[in-house]
């Protein structure tokens, strides 16, 4: 049903603001280029990173998530890099079961001089995405509320 | 009775039958089965490496996947042949292409190789799986008053595995000590023994062996024990070209340290093929006394 | 959609515009974006001029803008810009978002109409994020005045002296019996070779007198509590077992001590020390320590010499370990390093062959002061060496221990060639990989030094042995080495070997940096805040590094840092109180089941638990706002401002463009 | 409506065990209220009744409907839709209508191995493998069976939903609470809640309720809870078992963790929360006690059904809601 050759993936990419956003960044005054497909979103930390934005993006349409923060030892806040790794293997072992293909979620570790590294492993995803083809999740329909008229029934 | 893939390696058929000899008499009597892998070839020595690095990893990695079909370790007593079994199965484990290259040549002989097995020398064998309490057990005749120098060679200990110390090395030393022998510091223990250099630069090999002979000497051993085949032969065999080359008058034994284990736990000399040495058979028979007073 | 929201796509000249059809995307954004409140779309240029912001200015005060997006560059460059231009205009200014088209989009992107495509994408992205944006007020903290310096080397002396001079308490902490540090070790420094105790004195004894300066050595600092401008430190002060009160630093004590033990601190394990001692003579202060472990009195009960002798009763064997607490403002960790342990190079023989000594245990020998009197003499202690090989790079630039430099060997090495020369004329032989003398006049001295004779010899050395091969070598330490410049192979037999062990953080490092809730490099080193901007701060608000805590360095550099970080200090201090980002969690105590899953997470310990009510708590001024918590908490009673998950999860939608895409009704297959 | 006339109760189960009526039942003598108060016009469990007399009906002619048990077929939609269209209040009552329950986890597995299970399996006597169909010919003319879907839904994702009562079942005195509430908002002495509430249940999570001991947690190993006697003061989440507690919705009075075992998580998500399982999988992964990829995930073998653990009673209120083998339909 999907035609790989022309398939793009659009994926969503979690930052953190101090190290892999400033990659991000670096790539770009560097005039590093990768390809289109990934939007990027800054989060404080990567140990802001909840599960319920993964499988908001998943279920929204984006065919993969990429999750990046600083190298392990270098967290900006410590240690909380290390709350996001462990978060990620539960998530990717819940997803797996799912039937979502552990691809298509990865955890990439940039500090903020790394452009070139973070825009490189773009590319790489971006490509296993390709890959992997669409993922399509069917969109799920809002909750929509009726107000009860109950005012003459009360009495 | 502990059961192991055997891989004695091509020299054990040829030059090394006593070193063979040696291996499955002591290793019976610490109560290890040696089983020797089935149609098992050579390991590509160091020779095959630089030629084509990918299919000399498929060679070796024939005779591990052999080994790994019996379930059980892979064990060799040649320092060349444990080198480049040991890093194979290492790096197949680490190096998925490589293991998806070497698999599909495998496929061709019906073999598949995970690199699941672990790979041992027979040394590391003796001493971490059966352990010295366990060896020193079985000692009758402890080879008091006889000094080895234990030489690991280089392939043994390089590169550094599990963090070991590759500059000074000790369980040799504790292997000799448990045997009731007195082993020796000498400074060149680790050092290179010129390995295949003898033939194709036999001078710079020559050089090699000659330092590793002036430190045994000096430190007065009566004995050098070797854990390779190949550091056996440039030491024992070639002590007459060094010492033409330079001058010199060695005739320093040189024993794999299975025939000296096995002569401290009372076996037969013929048994361990003693007897069968280029250099002065004299000082095995002292050893043989040694070991009756022991 | 109640919120009124201005976009604005800047061209920044052709550097987006080059790129991405920035007309096509505002056009894109005014039509399609309208039902979600865009009111007003434009383009512009240069949105960061000052035309550009009026631009911004005038639209929310003429169409009652409440919400603002830009889409320019990053948000590090310009956020503040564009916010301060919305207060300005009397819109709160974290009702703005900056979206980074530049960076993200034109500057790593050439299909024009794929870039295009993503610009939209992020566009709509930050308009579906600003709707959730809350009005924000920066928060507010007051400075207290005093300071805390942790380490009593040059670095912390220099800062404690710089903010006490300035007029504000400082209290000065050293783990060792007196101040001084490394530098108190050394003989002399590079290039200059005026004698490293000169120099260094004046400036401890005036650290030990200045009226601003409280001085607490033989004390580790055990506890830091509190936040920026208002820290609450515990130090313990250890056992001196001599009450500092009556001691008059005369001596006696430590002259009649019968027992000797090896001082490997200060001597660097090349000579030994009473059992009470003072670490050198210029100690400051000069009150002597009682190292009890090997105390005869600890061990067995009897001697008491030191008691018996001291003219002023000082001696108090009961004395115990003190905690005192005190309140400061900013904290400065200034606690130096550690040297490499050449035994870790088993090839180098250090520990097993003798005559083969460490930099610090050269600069103790040659140092007058020092063991031998400074005669640089070999271990019999007459014999001076005829020959001395000085390896550089030991456990520095190598891929097995450090891959860093560690900057000071190589001038440190040339020196120790110098001094070895003039006090004995020895020939030298100085083993380096690269020569680098990046420092005012260390070049010259380099040259210097090679007219002195010194030989170089590149390359790195393979092994140091005691095995001779030929007569000349008999009885000396033999140096191999491949001489890369003539490529060879090189054995030089040497009387004595100096090994230029390189610099690494501190063992314990780690923990300290945990006390203070700072970070290690991969390295080990103190993390500063920006490499090039601001290596003096850390990521903790209130916490400075200064010296070789934040890598190696020389004393120049480390005194500069010093100074730095006091200067940083003065300058919060004048401000009175200091501006936070109001980017912070807080908990909903309604919703908080007080489960406790939060209370470990927080590296900076802002989460309290109220055992009472079993709710816990965020203290907002110690909170970093790194949002762990917030993803953490299993109730959903934790919120954090700035990036709340309604803004994330809008943001979310805009990138996929949900917004604009009608989501199709959820049909399930049969 | 003429003032003799009391107000219309209905009560429908679709796909569920029927524990939510026995629970409705189980209020005891305030069961009597609801007769006292309701007339009751469609109660499967309870009475017999037809849908065409249901359909016959005036449209929200009936004022309080509990509704309970997901949407997996053709039928259980049709009602739904029926039900609603008949009904001023429509409750989604329990975990099945709330959020899908036990049933949703299907959704994990495709249409196919659920038959297959069903019928092929060891426990079911089927020897020539019959499966149902949704029209069959017999002599007396085509009988018809509603169709089931592959993907088990709530309530609210087939009709807009007035309330939610959530529980395995919803506990006793929580739905006699909210009966006592109604009868009040009748007698025009109480309001109703704003639409789109969570009656019958707290807003904080089930720890709020639990009594045992907390403190920070660090876990090293998750063990399950036939393996070993946990200590009875001490949080079981501490001790390693996974317990859903911290993530569900209190309003149960913590009655399993009090009995020493772990909360299932029947209660469903807290106040305002999007999805359950990701809550629960960030709060328990944050505090595994290692910063090794291979520990960690040593430690996460602890849990060797994480999806069906994490989502056991949420998998159909969840963001993915169904696995992609459900979606894919064959």
């Amino acid at each position: 049903m999907n035609n790989n050759e022309t398939f793009e993936p659009v994926i969503i990419g979690f930052t953190c603001n101090w190290c892999s956003y400033r990659a991000a960044d670096t790539a770009g005054t560097a005039r590093v280029k990768y390809a289109p497909n990934i939007r990027l979103i800054r989060l404080m930390c990567s140990g802001r990173l909840d599960p319920t934005f993964v499988l908001k993006a998943l279920a929204n349409g984006a065919d993969a998530v990429l999750i990046t923060g600083c190298h392990p030892g270098d967290c900006h806040y410590v240690e909380q890099n290390y709350k996001a790794l462990r978060r990620f293997h539960l998530l990717k072992r819940v997803l797996t079961q799912m039937g979502i293909e552990p691809g298509r979620l990865k955890l990439v570790w940039a500090s903020a001089a790394e452009g070139a590294i973070l825009a490189a492993e773009f590319d790489k995803f971006i490509n296993e995405v390709r890959a992997l083809g669409p993922l399509n999740w069917p969109l799920q329909k809002q909750k929509t509320f009726s107000t009860p008229a109950l005012e003459e029934v009360a009495a | 009775m502990k059961q192991y893939a055997y891989y004695p390696g091509c020299s054990l058929e040829s030059l090394a039958v006593s070193y063979n000899l040696a291996n499955i008499e002591v290793s019976r009597k610490l109560g290890l089965e040696l089983s020797e892998i089935e149609d098992w070839n050579c390991c590509g020595a160091t020779a095959y490496f630089p030629v084509d690095e990918f299919l000399a990893y498929t060679l070796v990695a024939r005779n591990l996947a052999k080994g790994e079909k019996m379930g059980l370790d892979f064990v060799t007593p040649c320092n060349g042949c444990y080198k480049n079994a040991y890093f194979t199965n290492a790096y197949l484990q680490q190096d998925p292409d490589l293991a998806e290259h070497i698999n599909s040549a495998l496929e061709e002989d019906n073999l598949h190789i995970e690199g699941t097995s672990k790979v041992k020398h027979l040394i590391e064998v003796y001493v971490y799986d059966v352990g010295l309490e366990e060896i020193s057990k079985k000692i009758t005749h402890p080879l008091q008053g006889l000094r080895v120098a234990p030489y690991y060679g280089c392939q043994l200990v390089r590169p550094r595995k599990n963090g070991e110390d590759v500059e000074n090395p000790r369980y040799f030393e504790d292997l000799l000590s448990t045997i009731g022998a007195e082993p020796v510091e000498y400074y060149s223990k680790t050092h290179c023994c010129g390995g295949s250099l003898i033939v194709t630069n036999r001078m710079a090999a020559l050089d090699m062996i000659n330092k590793l002979l002036q430190d045994a000497v000096k430190s007065k051993a009566d004995v050098i024990a070797t854990t390779c085949p190949m550091c056996n032969v440039n030491l024992e065999v070639y002590q007459g070209y060094v010492n033409r080359e330079f001058g010199t008058d060695y005739s320093m034994p040189v024993m794999y340290f299975t025939q000296i284990m096995g002569l401290a736990m009372g076996i037969k000399p013929n048994l361990l093929g003693i007897g069968k040495e280029l250099v002065s058979g004299a000082t095995l028979k002292s050893f043989a006394q040694v070991k009756e007073s022991g | 959609m109640s919120e009124k929201i201005g976009v604005y796509v800047c061209h920044c000249g052709t550097n987006i515009a080059g790129i991405v059809n920035v007309e096509e995307v505002t056009q894109w954004a005014g039509s399609r974006l309208k039902e979600r409140g865009v009111v007003i779309a434009r383009d512009y240029k240069f949105m960061c001029s000052s035309l550009g912001q009026e631009l911004i200015e005038k639209d929310i005060k003429e169409l009652g803008l409440t919400r603002v997006v830009v889409a320019a560059c990053s948000p590090h460059l310009h956020e503040r810009t564009f916010r301060t231009a919305c207060e300005r205009a009397g819109l709160n200014p974290y009702l703005s978002e900056l979206v980074s088209i530049r960076e993200q989009v034109s500057w790593v992107h050439t299909d024009k109409i794929a870039a295009t495509a993503k610009a939209k994408a992020v566009l709509s992205g930050g308009v579906e994020r600003v709707i959730h944006n809350e009005p924000l007020e920066p928060l507010k903290v007051p400075i207290h005045p005093d300071s805390l310096v942790v380490g009593g080397g040059i670095a912390g002396i220099q800062a404690a002296l710089e903010l006490a001079d300035g007029g504000n308490h400082v209290y000065l902490v050293e783990r060792e019996p007196s101040i001084g540090g490394h530098m108190a070790q050394f003989d002399k420094t590079f290039p200059t070779l005026d004698c490293s105790a000169c120099i260094l004195t004046p400036r401890m004894v005036q650290a030990g007198n200045h009226p601003n300066i409280t001085l607490l050595t033989w004390s580790e600092v055990t506890k830091v509590d509190g936040y920026v401008g208002n820290f609450e430190v515990v130090i313990k002060k250890k056992a001196r077992y001599v009450n500092t009160e009556l001691c008059t630093g005369c001596g006696i004590c430590v002259e009649k001590c019968p027992m000797k033990v090896v001082d490997d601190v200060f001597e660097a394990g090349m000579a030994k020390r009473k059992v009470i001692y003072t670490p050198f003579p210029q100690a400051v202060p000069n009150f002597p320590v009682l190292d009890a472990p090997n105390c005869t009195f600890f061990q067995k009960g009897t001697c008491k010499a030191c008691e018996k002798f001291c003219p002023t009763n000082a001696i108090d064997f009961n004395q115990k370990d003190e905690d005192i607490t005190v309140k400061v403002g900013n904290i400065v960790l200034a606690t130096g390093y550690d040297l490499f342990n050449p035994r870790r190079i088993p090839q180098y023989g250090y520990g097993r062959l003798e005559n083969i000594i460490t930099s610090l245990e050269f600069e103790r020998l040659c140092n007058a002061s020092g063991p031998t009197g400074g005669n640089i003499v070999l271990k019999d202690g007459v014999t001076p060496p005829k020959t001395v090989g000085i390896v550089h790079c030991v456990g520095s630039r190598d891929q097995n221990y450090n891959g860093y430099c560690s900057a000071i060997c190589c001038m440190q090495s040339i020196k120790f060639a110098h001094l070895v020369h003039e006090r004995t004329g020895a020939e030298i032989y100085n083993f380096y990989i690269d020569i680098r003398t990046p420092g005012k006049s260390y070049e010259e001295f380099y040259q210097r030094v090679l007219d002195e004779g010194t030989h170089f010899v590149r390359g790195k050395v393979a092994e140091v042995t005691d095995v001779a091969r030929s007569p000349e070598e008999e009885g000396k330490l033999i140096i191999q080495v491949e001489d890369t410049l003539i490529g060879k192979q090189r054995r030089i037999p040497v009387d004595m070997v100096i090994l230029s062990a390189g610099l690494e953080p501190r063992y314990d490092a780690k923990e300290t940096g945990k006390l203070f809730g700072i970070a290690c490099s991969a390295d080990g080193w103190y993390i500063e805040r920006h490499p090039k901007l601001d290596p003096i701060a850390t990521m903790t608000e209130g916490v400075y590094i200064a010296g070789c805590v934040q890598g190696p360095k020389d004393i120049p550099a480390t005194v500069a840092q010093g100074a730095a970080a006091a200067a940083r200090i003065q300058g919060k201090i004048q401000q009175g109180e200091i501006t936070l980002e109001p980017i912070r969690a807080s908990i909903n105590e309604d919703q908080c089941s007080g489960c406790r899953i939060c209370n470990d997470l927080c590296p900076f310990s802002a989460i309290l638990f109220h055992e009472d009510r079993a709710v816990s708590e965020v203290n907002a001024a110690l909170c970093q706002g790194c949002g762990t918590c917030v993803a953490a908490c299993p109730a959903g009673a934790i919120s954090g401002t700035g990036f709340s998950n309604e803004q994330v999860l809008a943001q979310i939608e805009g990138l996929l463009l949900l917004n604009i895409e009608k989501i199709e009704s959820n049909k399930v297959p049969a | 409506m003429s003032k003799n006339e009391k107000p219309k109760f209905a009560m429908y189960w679709a796909d569920s065990c029927g524990g939510c009526d026995i629970a409705v039942l189980n209020i005891h003598e305030k069961i009597l209220d609801v007769d006292a108060n309701f007339e009751v016009v469609f109660w499967p469990v309870a009475m017999d009744a037809k849908y065409k007399d249901v359909e016959a009906m005036p449209d929200e002619s009936i004022l309080l409907t509990l509704f309970n048990g997901a949407i997996h077929s053709t039928e259980h939609e049709h009602i739904a839709h029926l039900m609603r269209k008949k009904s001023k209040i429509l409750v989604a009552f329990g975990s099945c209508a709330c959020e899908g329950c036990m049933p949703a986890l299907i959704n994990l597995s495709s249409k196919k191995d659920f038959f297959d299970t069903v019928f092929t399996t060891i426990s079911t006597d089927n020897p020539e493998n019959i499966r149902p169909q949704t029209s069959v010919k017999v002599p007396e003319g085509v009988i018809t069976l509603p169709e089931m879907y592959s993907v088990v839904r709530t309530l609210d994702q087939v009709v807009p939903v007035d309330y939610y009562m959530p529980g395995c079942p919803p506990e006793s005195h929580q739905i006699a609470a909210v009966i006592d509430l109604v009868i009040q908002v009748l007698q025009g002495k109480a309001e109703l809640p704003p639409p789109g509430a969570v009656i019958g249940a707290g807003n904080s999570t089930v720890c709020d309720e639990c009594p045992r001991k907390r403190d920070i947690k660090k876990i090293k190993k998750f063990d399950r809870i036939q393996f070993i006697e946990p200590d009875p003061e001490i949080c079981l989440l501490e001790q390693g078992i996974l317990c859903s507690g911290l993530a569900t919705r209190n309003g149960c009075e913590a009655k399993c963790p009090s009995a020493g075992s772990p909360c299932i998580g029947c209660y469903g998500p807290a106040e305002g929360v999007l999805d359950y399982g990701a809550r629960l999988m960030s709060a328990v992964a944050s505090v595994i006690d290692s910063t090794d990829p291979a520990e960690i995930n040593q430690i996460l073998d602890g849990i060797p059904d994480p999806a069906g653990q994490i989502y056991r009673f949420n998998m159909a209120g969840s963001l993915l809601q169904a696995g992609k083998t459900a979606w894919n339909r064959k």
